[in-house]
Order: structure tokens, then C-alpha cells, then sequence
């Protein structure tokens, strides 16, 4: 019996490759009698750079050296060969480790003698937080991605909508689901597109408001593909989308809270994650355009001629009033380059202005029909979304 | 009505006043009476011996049970091989109110002339029983005894019984019984806080105490060094003021202003006195009797603000020095390190002083936030009041540890000593003293004197285990990176890896001993 | 177009009829002068009965008197019809709401004279808490389930195998989903299940460890069900695994992580949970086997001549040390009725003695193989599980 | 070495003693000097009215700048309108120290015979100036003026200048002008605090207070009724110790065991005093003056531990009664509620007192976490040292004021009054108040007194609400009710549901007086 598709072998013995060769270079040094040094680009705030014309957040030219012989690297010089080596053997026996198994392959315990004699402990590391860093380094130092070393994770995202794809050996009918949907796999780089018939794709925030509108049938009325990364997108829902986008070349709306952690997720889908940037020229959408709930929707704005979509005693029982930290999150945003465009500044400012947040579910609230044939059709003619 | 008829005016005596106000002076209760009273009679004790020269041997007993029926009577008693007290002056000595030996400008323990004048009248009060008091001086050849209670209308001594035996040996000293009514099981944890804190100030002593359970603790001499005795000395002119300088002029035998100003004062030579009375535009051979009010005010104004005079004397001054005080934290506390700083005299308000700081740390000594605070004040302990003491608000409110490298909670103990003529207690019960600003400030810069000597203590231990620290913390991993190397690169040993990185940390810390990487991993799994 | 099911349209109807019916009760005690009373079972623990034959949480005969001139329970009252009310409505407007939805609408202000004549707000509720309390209070006083009522709500469950099922108007093979996997709809009544070729289903706690054991071809090479609840599962996933269990007849296992927390998963698939036990007669699958990870799995029990499947080694370092509050909940399971058996008394009083965790992930970082092809297999051939 | 050269004996004056040792009488710096001296001053003043009857009129003027170049004196300056003082008393009174009229069983603000004289010596040795005193007494004719200063060696008074001038009107009363440093600045929060705690003790004195930058505040009576002045008794048999029967004894003019036991006591009278002279099995008609040594013992400890002598009279007290500290309360913190609690006369080592707690809730009182505590003894405001008070612990700890209703932070005044012929201050500085057990306990059942009064206060206050909150509480909901069922049963109206609910409500609260459901609800959106 076939258990495995024919997709993973290939990638398996591709991932093996790279690995012997990059950590061949360190075994080297060590045999040359030089100090090994893994040079990889730096992972930090100041060393991330958005690029203008290609619209998304890379690693800048800044590298760090991860020496054995300097006393604050030499542990994480430890972690990341040990790390690679973990890899390495759980692609030899045709594994797909998760980043939690990883920890726990990796983890023991060195007892050594310390300066005073004693015997003391340390592990290789504590916690998944540490060996979870110490795989970005590795990626970064391969310049390979944990999906292309066949390392799972948990996942999210749903889609459904008129299209039909290849997933490992089968041929999937994303407009035959039923009440229910399909849940994209870890590894989307291998999924293959084979026909689809939508006109857009809108992504949402929200599971629950996925499934109101999935049941009310909208995407077959509106002929959209309908997609929720139920929260903050996983990796896989993110690259999913950038292959919808690129590749089909399909619009991108996606609909969230009225709120800073809303506009991350826009933020994290369109431009990639801070901390993760080395990863957003994979996983990153620059086309995507945010569709809601803006705070224009709610307030209206003159300078616009916007008229708000909701009335008075509406707003009042709806909105929510923002926290500390997200009048703190806003600010923070504001600075980002991708939101100084005009608009996105003046919806922010609207926030920043009446410490209101607004949840989808309050338009779904306001009526399903509203949300689905007045103001997500609406929005999208008269073109009322940020790019 | 007349006025007569609505007051009757009358004075008091000094006995009556303390008679009536006994808790001013600390006999507030029984607990504290017994307590205040063992520690009266101790430091007359050490008075009357270290303050001549004489190494003390103080046996202090405490019995209970000793009256039928009267369980809540002590019999203290306490005896010093000191100088002893001539015997026209005992009745006075011990059973007349502000009559003392010590009311001169030289530092004694005892300095207000009240405190075992307070135990023999609380003693009366209680328990009816007179004092009883053995003395002789060095050179006597006979013992003198007395017994003998206060007349508290006159403030005058009655004595009971008296009698005089011939020595047999050449003992000199004093013996003092005392009856009290008193409160052991309370005073107890004070008591003896009070013995160990007189052993760190005196190590030079020895001192046998039995409590009324027959518990004998003995603090054994641990040196024979001294502190100088003290010397009386003539007042400093900033501590002048105007009632002083008429008392002075009233005493002198002095015929001239430059006479009067050179003899009666200390810091004032023939240029500084000339300088002084120009300043006065008066003549120097006036007599100093003849002073008006006026130019009385003028000189006292003078002397206060004149800045040339020469630093107070010390000779009044019995500090221990930086070695007796080392001595005895490390004797009592056995820390690791200990440091001490004997500051230069100072004056306040005319009085000599001198503060001594002492800081012991780590060894047996138990961590805690706030440093372990032993005050002492002309070698007294003190224990009660701490929050209020200036030496308290130095060591946890003006210092900032940290910046001596302290990490709390520490293993840390700060010794003050304040010497002087006049200790500005807040009360009559000696515990806490004022924020006088002289004083903190010699305070604050005498701990941070010890305070660096820590911090340079500390910071050269650090230094000496980073190195060792720094190779330990690299090849501890080699084992794990030879293996992940050699199982990624299948064609290079685990072996040959291993070694190739342990060349490669020894070649950079030269001074690190190990021969192998063993030396360092015990086990890795 | 025909947006919504067919199915939909009947399940509407019948919800509208009994709404109607059971509050017109309320209104015909007003107009006769009598103090208004809903009468409800009651959901509290001491009324929580575990029904030893039917092996289920359910309610007792406890019932609590909400009357609208009781001054505690005015408020619930006025809530509870405000709630039926909204729900009404939308049944009526053809609408999906969610929970979020229904404390949305029902949201509003009450403006009133205090007692001492200052203008005082007051909301209808503030939290969704509150309407959430009162959506239960709801389904057990007009005996409907809230998806009876069209109530969505976000779905984590998914699932894969060799069954073709009726989901809405489609026909769903779920052996067909390539590298992903099935989402469960959240009304899991109105799916019909067309054939199925497994001989037990396999629920996993973890999706990240679904995701593996489907990669590596489990449920192809050992006819199983596969299914992952994603964590604490929700109301579909057990009503969809009630389902299968009792309709189909399949087996069930279970494999959640060895810790109170993964045993009280199991709790909750099996009986129910305790506060929402009048559910339970519904969602809960008293067949419910449980295989793993026990603590004697890890420890071995000399009682019973099991030897651990973990060496020492692998002990020390995959074992996360119980922290209190799983200490406490371990006491607490112990004493529930339905861990009352001699095996699971002596697997807690192991986890007691130990105070060790232990992740499923620990033992895909043995070897998925030994996972798939050791484990799982041996404990349900050697009938290594607990009722 | 001869014993003599080493040890000079002699004796100390009180004055002497005093000078040496101002920091225990509170004079330790120029602040505490300066507000020390107004209050010694101010509490002579009162002293000199209320307890003669007299309703008090204290003028009191601090004046700066007063002598040139010298911006730190002060000139002090305090009139009353009292008895005055007889001309040949107010040397002594003014310039020797423990010289008063104090010294008897009688309640005063002043005890020690201190206060004042400290103030003038502190002057002389600060400025050199002597006090100035002004005294006319009610009948005399002529008015006295005296400049003093102490002799500290002889603690005798130095007259510089004295005069005396015939009255044009009937004035009596005192003025002292006193020049002092001080510190204003550091001294001002106090003093303004001290009159204003004054004010509230003192409700039936008129205070005008000038300061030193012409402020002038005004404290107008605002009650004629003031405490019964207090009268001079003897001592209570229960407060006795060996040394005060000796006393006793030596004084009396009785010369039968029982005629002293009857005349030198209070509290004993025929039947009692035969009592304890079988008790004591002696002959009732021995001359006291021949008891020996060993029955003075036994008398005391009988005296001590009979237990059935009248409870000590408060003659000798004067306390202010409930009425006038409600009224202090009431005019100076304008609270919500007030109350009081004067409290029956106990005793502590034989001497009388009486505890008055005052309490008062609401107004204008701040809400804090602690209750803001007035601590006054025999009328003096305590202002230092509050946490080390014997009042501070019973309101702070011993009384969990959550038993009584209040919530903190409470807006809760506490005022404690302990009057006695002796206070047991903690020391001469008058600040805080010892733990003696029988004050403390008086204290807590005072204030727990005034705790349960507060208490039905609220609870009342409370209940009047709840009736009217519960209607309220039900009605609010009626239009959401009513909406919603007509929503869902389409055949029946809103208006008769809400009706019909309507009349549910006021069937059950008969006393409710709305209207109609908009009484209640103003909206609902």
C-alpha cells in the first residue's frame, strides 16, 4: 500500500542535500583549526526593511556571527548544529516532525562541573520558545522554509468556493463541501491549482462569520472564493493566499474587526510578520486590500463624504471601547511604513480619535443580509477599500 | 477668691520629678525595669574598668525565687574588677539623683548621672530593699560596704548599714545587689541581645552572665587590645553659646580677655586669640568679669562663625579603632570578610565626636533585606527604637547598596559607634539618636568607606571565577556539537571533532587547567 | 440560484413553532394577573447527575422558579425573553446568527430614575457571558438545542478516512482530501452518512500530530477514522463523533496528552461537561474508549505486569513537571463517578505519585513510527484502553 | 594612682541637667523649638481660664524680624485671659525649673513644671534675651511686669527688670514675650495643625492666632458650656507603692492607724479601714509614724490587693463630656454624623483617668484608608510619634472597623481624650501615650462605643433605601419584557403587557408612590 504521496520523496531528498552541504562548511573550519562560525542574516527590528516597490518586509544586509568560541553564542552555536541535526535525521527515516517534537528531540540535559566543582545541569534548551528560535535561525542560515524540511504544524484556515485543486495524489472540489470546508494542509507550496471560476477571494477574520456567510451561500452568489484564517493566519493559510494571488491573480479582500489587532492581521497577510521577516517574500500578499471593517464605516468621514454605516443607538451598543493597549497598538501602527498612506492614516486617526473598536459580528448582528448583499458587494463597486 | 487660695506653688526635687516620671527614663514596665536596670549596673561596670586601662572581667547574675512569695523579685548583682569608688563617695554614688562623676567633657558610658540612681529607686519602689554596694580602690587595703536607699523628698542617700573589712588579697572593684521587681520570661530575649552586642563592642572582655534558669554564658576576651582611655578636655569654641561662655567666664581664674580665650578653650593659640579680640574690637588685657552682656553676645556670635580654629581634640574621645572593631564582629559574628573605618573627630554644637563604622559580610551571617544594624553609642548597644536612630535612615534610606554590589537579600552586618562627650539621644532612655546633620554625614561617609571595601572585596572574587566560568561555559558543549557535526557529515569522527574544538578553547584562555574535554562533561542525555 | 440548503428550510419551521408555543404560556399568566414564571431544570453541579446505565452527565429534577417580581431574578427573567425574542427574529429574517451575534442584538441600554432620581444606564447585559448563561437557560426551557435553532459557531474538528458522507446538498469523500482534511459543519445533525470502510476512529487531540499520522498514511494502512478535535473539543465535533459511534457502531479511541487536562478532553467526549450537562444526552459518547498516553505508558505499572513504553532517558527528558493546578484537577477528576474504575484510579494515583506530564508530541519524538506503527496498533490489539 | 585624681564627683541642678539634655524635653532643633515654646505657652494660657472657669480669649503673635540682622529670631507672644499669677510667684514660675503649681492630684495640660522654663532657657541660650511677663490677678489692682532669666549653675531666677503699674480697667490674665530661634518655615504645618486640634478640644475658647507673615487666623467660640474645673483630691489606696506611704506618713497629722488610712485616702471609710486593719491584724489606734519597715511592706501590698475600695473619683479630672466634643467635632471637621463617648473613671497605678472618644463620619472629612486619629491628653493635642501611640494601636489594629459598616477608605475621624493627674507619656517631648493595659482597654471599649453608634447610622440610613431600590429594580425592566413577548406571541399588545406587569409591581410594594412605568424608565436603546 502507498502511504506517503509521491510529492514528499522529492522533497525529502532535496532537503537533505542542502543541509550536508551548508554544515560541511563549519566541519571544515573546525578541522583548519579555525574558530566555526555560522554567519546568518540578523533577525531584528533594525535589520528589517520594507521594500518599497515590492511592497513587503525583508531581512536587511545585516549579518551576525554566531561564533563557537564567544561565551554569549557558544550555547546557540550548540542549538542550531544540533538543531540541523535533529532535521537531518528526521527526514532520513521519513518523519514530519512538528516544532514541538523538535524541542523535545533536541532536548537533554549536560551535566558538567562547574567552577566550584559541583555538578550542575543545563539542557540543551528549556523551552519550545528557545528551540522555536533557534529554527528561524536555521532557515535563515539554509535558506530553506520549515514546510520545504517537511516540519508540520497545527492548521487553521478553511476555503471553499467554485475551484478545484491537487492536494498530494487527489483531485479536491472546493464547491462540493457541504455545510462544512475544506482545511488546507501544512504544505501548501504543494498544492496544485487545477481550474477555478471566481471572480475574487475574501478572507475573514472570523471562523464564525465564515460559516454564516458560507451557509447563506454567498460565495456561490457572488462567485468568490471564501477563506478564514480563524484569527491570526497560521503559515500555511498565508502562503495558500499568496499562490491565489500570484499565481490565479485573483483579488484579495480580507474583512476583519475594526480594530489594531485586525489591521495586523491585514498587516501580517499583505506584508509578513516583524519578527519573521525573512519569510515575506514567501509568505507575504503586497496586493491584498483591506476591505472592513474600517472605522469610516462606523463614524462616516466628512472629508470623504463617507456616510457611516451604522446609526447612532447602533454604534452605541456595538462598539466597544478601546483598551490601553490598543490605543497603544494604534500608535504603533501609524509609524509602520505600509499604513502611511493617507487613508490608512485617517481611519486610524478616527480610531485614535474615538477609542472605539467594532467587531464583524456587529455587522452580522445588524442583519446577515446587510453584511452579505449591502456592504461587502457595496465596498467592493464603489471600491471602498485600503490598499 | 484669691489666687493663693487656687494655686499653691512648690518646687521639686530631681528624686521626686524621676520618682513621678519613671517611664522617661525607661523603668516603664517590669520587663523593660529589669532589663534597664542589668544594663545600668553592666556599663558602670565597663566604666569603671576599660575607661583606666583595667581589662575587664564583669560577672553579672540574676536569680529568681529569692524573697518567699514574691516570685516576681530578682536579685541582680553585678561585679567589675574596676577602679572601685572611694567610700565618702559611694552614698552619692548610688542614691542621690544628678550626682555623678561623669559630668565633665569626657566620653563615659554613663553620661546623665540618673541610671543606677533609677534602678535603686525602682528597686525601693517595688520591693522596699535597699542596694547594696562593696567597693574598693586599687590602692585600699580595706573593703567598704554599704546598704543604702534614697530619701526621695530630699534627694538624699540613707544609709542603712555600713561596715569595712580588711583585703585579704589586692582585689579592687565593685560588687552592686540590687532586688527588683521584674519581668525574666519578657525581658529575656533583650537581656541577652544585650550581652552578645556588648561583646562585639568590647572584645577586649570578658563577661560571665547566669540567668535565673541557671543558664551560664560565658563571652571569653578575645583580645587584649584597648581603646585609649579618655582624657577630660577643655569645651571647643564652635560648641559655644551664650550660657556657656557666662558659666566659663564665672569659673575662670583667668585676669585677660587673651588669657581667658587661650586657657579656657581648647583650638586657641596666642595668633588665634589675638585675631579673635581684634575682631572684637576689645582690649586683650580686659578682664574677662567685666564683660557686658552686650560684648558677652559678640564673642559667643564670634566663635560660632570664626573658621580658623584647629580641629577638635579626640582625647576626650574613647573610640576602639579600626582593629578592636574588626576583632569583635568577626569574633561574635564569624563572617567571611569584615571591614572597619574609624572617621576623623568631629564637632556638633561644640561636642567632640567620633563615629566608627564597621561592616562584616557573608559566613555565618543570614541574608536578609535589611542590613543587621548594630548601634552603639560610647560603647553602649542599642536596641529598642531603631527606626527612629539617624544610623538606620544611613543604611536604608541614604545608601543605595546596589551600588556597592550588594544583592539583597545579603549576608550583611553594619556596626556604628558613636563616641562623644554628648550623644544626642532622642530620650533619657539612651536608644535612639538624633538626625544631627554632622553626625549623619560622618555616618553615611564612614559606611560608605567600608561600603567600597566590600564592593572592592566582591568585585575581586567575581573577577577571579569568570574566567574559569567562561571556558566552562563553552566546553560543556562540545560533545553535543561533535556529534551533530560528524551525524550531518558522515565522513569526519566524532572523536577527531571533539578534540579540534578543545584546542580551540584552551588556545584562547590560557590560564584554564583542564587536560580534556572530561574534565568539564560528566554526561550529556 | 439556490443559496442555502434545503435542508435549512425545514429545520427553521419547526423552531419558529416552538418558540411561539412555550412563551405564550408567560403571556397568558400576565393577562391573569399572575406573578410571570419560567420554570427550568437546574443547571448547577449539585443538580448534575451522572446516569450510571446510560453512563451520562444529565440533569436532575431540580428545577429553579424565575419569576418576574423577584428582585434577584427579575433581570434573568427580562433577559431570557429579550433572548428568545432576538432569536425569534432572526429565525424569521432566514438568519445563521452566533452567540457573538446574539449578545450584539440583545445589547441595549435601560435608562432609569435611580432611587435617589439621578438618571441612571443599565445594560440589557454587558458581557457575553452573561448572554451566553442566558442562551443555555434558553435551550434547556424550550428543550432545543441551539443548533436546532440555527445558532453557528466557530468549528475546529476535522476528519478524514474511508466514508462518503451528505453534507448540505453535496456528496463528500473523505478519503479524498489529499493533504488536508475535512472541517466539520457546526450543525452535525443534518449530515447523512453514506458508507463508510473503517474499523475504528482515532480522535487526536493535537492537530499538528492529525497532520502527521494522515501524512504518514495512518488511517489508509489501518482502516480507521482519523479525527482531531484541535484541542477541548467543541459542540460538532462530539455531536459528530456521538454520531458515528452510535449510528455506525464504530469503536472510538482517543489520544489526548498525559495530563488532567487531556483526560478531562476525554471527559468531556464522553459524559459530557458538568455545566452543560443537559447537552449531554445529545453530544456525549459513553462509548468512548480511551488509549492514551497513560501515566503507565510512560512509568509502566508493576500491578499489572506493564512495562513503559519510554526508557529512562526519554523519561527525563519529555516529562514536564505537573504544576499545582494539575495536581488539583487530578484530584478532582479522581473523584468524578465515571473515574471510578480500579484502572483509572490506579493511572491518576501513577500521575499523583509522579507529578509528570507528558505531551503526545513526546512520543512522535520517539519515532512517529513508533507512534503509528508501535503504539497505537499494540494498545488496541493488546486492549491496552480505558472505558 | 589615687582613686581621686581619676574620678571628680559632684552634683548637677536640674536646670543644668536641662541645658545639657534640651533634646529630650522636644527642643532639639529650631522647627521643634519654636512650636515647642508656642504650645508650652498656649497650654499655660489655657490652663491659667478653663480650669478656673473662665471662658478663654488667647491672643497669640509670632513675629519675625524682630531684631536686626538676625532673620532666625522670633518674637513670641501670648496673652490670656486668666487668674493671673501673684507677683511673688512669677520669678520661680518663669525661671527655675521644677517649680510649679502642677505638683498636686489635679488635672492640668501642664505636669512636669518644664515646659515654660524650657522655653525661656532655650531663649537665653539661643538670643541672650530674657522673658518678659505681664501678670494681673482678678482682684488685684496693679498690674506686674518681670524681665527673667534662669541661672542654670544655681537654677535660680535672675531678675533683670521689674515694675508694676496701676489697672485702668478690670483686665487679669497673663502676657509672655519671648524671643526665640526658630524656622518658621519647617515649624509652620504644625502649628497651624496644633490650633486647629486645639480648636477642637477647646470648642469654648476664643483663639486668634497672628503669624510671622501677618496672617491672621480666628478660632471663635462656638459653645459657652465648658468642663467642670477640676479639684485637687488624694490619692487612691490602689495607686500606692512603699515609697509614697512613706511619704504619706512622714506628712500626716492623723495619729491612729485608722483616722490615716480614713483622712490620707480616698476611697476609704470607717468600715474599710477596719477591714483592712484586721487584714492587716494591727492595733487600729497605733501612730502611723511607728510602723516598721516590714508592716509599711504588708500595708502596701494590702492597699495594693483589696479589692473593695470606691472606684477613684473624678473630681480631680477635668474632662469635656460627650456634649462638647460633639460640638468640637461638629464646628471645626463639618461631618455627616457625629458622636461621643465619656467614659467611667478608671485607674492605673493609683491614679485616676478618664478616657473620651469623639467620632465623626461623612461631611468634609477626606475618605482614607486609616481613620484620621486626634490624640489629645488632658486637653493637649499629641501631634508626633502617632504610630508609637497607645490610641493608634486600638484604632488601627485592635478594632476591625468592617464590624461596624465601615468601608474603607472611610471618611473617619477618631478623637481619643485621656485626662489624668498623670499621663504615662513615653517621654518629656508630651507625644505619644504608652500601652498601659487599663487606658488601652478603656480606650477600645470608648471607641467601640462610638463604633456602634456610627454603625446603626448607617444601617439605618441603608435600610430607608432598600424598599424603594427593589421596586425601581424591577420596574426598569418592564418595557423590555413587554416588547419582547409581543414580538414573539403576535397577538397581544405591548401596552397591556407593560399594564399588566405594571400592576404586578405596586401589588407587592404597597409604600412605592410611582405613577406609571416612564416614572422609572427613560429610555431603552
Amino acid at each position: 500500500m502507498k502511504l506517503t504521496s509521491s510529492v514528499d520523496v522529492k522533497v525529502r531528498k532535496k532537503a537533505l542535500e542542502v543541509l550536508r552541504d551548508r554544515f560541511k562548511e563549519l566541519v571544515n573550519q573546525i578541522l583548519a583549526g579555525e574558530n566555526p562560525t555560522i554567519v546568518i542574516p540578523k533577525r531584528t527590528l533594525s535589520n528589517t526593511v520594507y521594500d518599497e516597490g515590492r511592497k513587503l518586509l525583508l531581512l536587511g544586509p545585516d549579518t551576525l556571527s554566531r561564533s563557537f568560541l564567544d561565551v554569549r553564542e557558544s550555547k546557540k552555536f550548540m542549538q542550531t548544529v544540533l538543531m540541523a541535526s535533529i532535521i537531518y535525521n528526521a527526514l532520513t527515516n521519513d518523519e514530519y516532525p512538528t516544532i514541538r517534537d523538535l524541542f523535545y528531540r533536541g532536548k537533554h540535559t549536560i551535566r558538567y562541573r562547574g567552577p566550584e566543582g559541583k555538578v550542575l545541569g543545563e539542557n540543551t534548551w528549556d523551552s519550545q520558545r528557545e528551540s522555536d528560535s533557534i529554527i528561524r535561525d536555521l532557515e535563515v542560515f539554509i535558506n530553506m522554509l520549515r514546510e520545504e524540511l517537511l516540519i508540520l504544524s497545527k492548521e487553521k484556515g478553511k476555503v471553499v468556493g467554485n475551484m478545484r485543486i491537487r492536494s498530494g495524489d487527489d483531485v479536491i472540489d472546493l464547491s462540493k463541501m457541504g455545510h462544512g470546508a475544506y482545511s488546507i494542509e501544512p504544505t501548501p507550496d504543494l498544492i496544485e491549482f487545477l481550474d477555478v471560476d471566481a471572480e475574487y477571494v475574501l478572507i475573514v477574520e472570523k471562523d464564525a462569520v465564515f460559516q454564516q456567510l458560507h451557509r447563506a451561500g454567498f460565495w456561490r452568489k457572488y462567485k468568490a472564493l471564501l477563506i478564514t484564517s480563524a484569527g491570526q493566519p497560521d503559515r500555511a493559510t498565508r502562503r495558500f493566499v499568496r499562490r491565489l494571488s500570484e499565481e490565479l491573480k485573483l483579488p484579495i479582500y480580507i474583512l476583519t474587526d475594526s480594530d489594531p489587532y485586525g489591521w495586523y492581521i491585514y498587516s501580517v497577510f499583505k506584508i509578513g510578520s516583524i519578527t519573521l521577516s525573512y519569510e515575506s517574500e514567501r509568505l507575504a500578499t503586497p496586493w491584498l486590500r483591506f476591505l472592513g471593517v474600517m472605522p469610516s464605516d462606523i463614524f462616516g468621514d466628512v472629508n470623504i463624504k463617507k456616510k457611516p454605516y451604522l446609526s447612532e443607538s447602533e454604534r452605541r451598543n456595538y462598539i466597544i471601547k478601546a483598551k490601553e493597549r490598543d490605543i497603544k497598538r494604534a500608535k504603533e501602527l501609524i509609524n509602520y511604513k505600509w499604513f502611511q498612506t493617507s487613508r490608512w492614516k485617517a481611519e486610524i486617526n478616527i480610531f485614535l480619535e474615538k477609542e472605539a473598536k467594532l467587531e464583524i459580528e456587529a455587522l452580522t448582528s445588524k442583519g446577515l443580509k446587510f453584511l452579505m448583499d449591502e456592504y461587502i458587494p457595496r465596498k467592493i463597486e464603489v471600491k471602498d477599500w485600503m490598499d | 477668691m484669691s489666687v493663693q487660695q487656687l494655686e499653691r506653688f512648690r518646687s521639686l526635687s530631681p528624686a521626686e520629678f524621676f520618682y513621678r516620671n519613671k517611664e522617661i527614663a525607661g523603668f516603664s514596665n517590669p520587663a523593660r525595669a529589669l532589663y534597664q536596670s542589668i544594663r545600668e549596673l553592666v556599663e558602670n561596670a565597663l566604666d569603671a574598668t576599660d575607661s583606666y586601662g583595667i581589662l575587664p572581667v564583669i560577672k553579672v547574675s540574676i536569680d529568681s525565687g529569692v524573697i518567699p512569695d514574691k516570685p516576681e523579685v530578682y536579685l541582680i548583682s553585678v561585679e567589675d574588677n574596676g577602679i572601685g569608688i572611694p567610700p565618702d563617695n559611694i552614698p552619692q554614688a548610688f542614691a542621690q539623683l544628678l550626682y555623678s562623676s561623669k559630668y565633665v567633657l569626657r566620653q563615659t558610658r554613663g553620661m546623665f548621672g540618673i541610671g543606677v540612681k533609677m534602678a535603686v529607686l525602682y528597686s525601693q519602689i517595688t520591693t522596699g530593699k535597699p542596694v547594696e554596694v562593696l567597693s574598693s580602690t586599687i590602692n585600699s587595703s580595706r573593703i567598704y560596704m554599704f546598704r543604702l536607699s534614697i530619701d526621695i523628698k530630699s534627694n538624699k542617700p540613707v544609709i542603712h548599714h555600713k561596715a569595712s573589712f580588711k583585703k585579704s588579697n589586692d582585689w579592687h572593684g565593685t560588687i552592686v545587689k540590687l532586688f527588683i521587681e521584674g519581668d525574666w520570661n519578657r525581658a529575656k530575649s533583650k537581656v541577652y541581645e544585650y550581652f552578645k552586642r556588648t561583646a562585639i563592642i568590647a572584645p577586649y572582655a570578658t563577661i560571665i552572665l547566669k540567668d535565673p534558669t541557671d543558664n551560664v554564658v560565658y563571652f571569653k576576651r578575645s583580645t587584649t587590645l584597648m581603646p585609649r582611655p579618655p582624657k577630660e578636655v577643655k569645651p571647643h569654641p564652635h560648641g559655644v553659646d551664650i550660657e556657656l561662655l557666662k558659666m566659663l567666664i564665672s569659673n575662670t581664674t583667668t585676669t585677660t580677655l587673651k588669657e581667658f580665650l587661650m586657657e579656657e578653650f581648647q583650638g586657641i593659640g596666642e595668633v588665634t586669640s589675638k585675631t579673635i579680640i581684634e575682631l572684637l574690637k576689645l582690649d586683650p588685657n580686659k578682664d574677662p568679669k567685666g564683660l557686658s552682656n552686650d560684648e558677652i553676645e559678640l564673642l559667643a556670635k564670634v566663635l560660632k562663625e570664626f573658621n580658623n580654629f584647629k580641629p577638635p581634640r579626640p582625647d576626650s574621645l574613647s573610640y576602639l579603632g579600626e582593629e578592636i572593631i574588626k576583632i569583635g564582629l568577626e569574633s561574635i559574628l564569624k563572617p567571611e570578610f569584615v571591614a572597619a573605618n574609624t572617621r576623623k573627630p568631629g564637632v556638633y554644637e561644640g561636642h567632640a565626636f567620633i563615629v566608627e563604622v564597621g561592616l562584616a559580610y557573608g559566613g555565618n551571617i543570614p541574608p536578609s533585606e535589611e542590613p543587621l544594624l548594630l548601634r552603639f553609642a560610647n560603647k553602649i548597644p542599642l536596641l529598642y527604637d531603631e527606626r527612629s536612630d539617624v544610623s538606620w535612615k544611613v543604611v536604608n534610606q541614604n545608601i543605595d547598596w546596589s551600588l556597592y554590589e550588594v544583592e539583597k537579600p545579603a549576608p550583611l552586618a553594619v556596626l556604628v559607634h558613636i563616641c562623644s562627650t554628648k550623644i544626642p539621644y532622642k530620650g533619657v532612655g539612651k536608644e535612639s539618636i538624633a538626625d544631627v546633620p554632622e553626625i549623619e554625614n560622618e555616618i553615611e561617609k564612614g559606611v560608605r568607606e567600608v561600603a567600597r571595601e566590600l564592593k572592592s572585596y566582591i568585585v575581586r572574587k567575581r573577577k577571579e571565577r569568570e574566567e574559569v566560568e567562561k571556558a566552562v561555559g563553552i566546553i560543556k558543549y562540545i560533545p553535543d556539537i561533535a556529534k551533530s557535526l560528524s551525524s550531518i557529515v558522515n565522513d569526519v569522527q566524532y572523536n577527531s571533532l571533539s578534540n579540534e574544538l578543545f584546542k580551540l578553547v584552551l588556545k584562547k584562555f590560557k590560564n584554564v587547567k583542564f587536560k580534556s574535554v572530561d574534565d568539564v562533561v560528566v554526561s550529556v542525555e
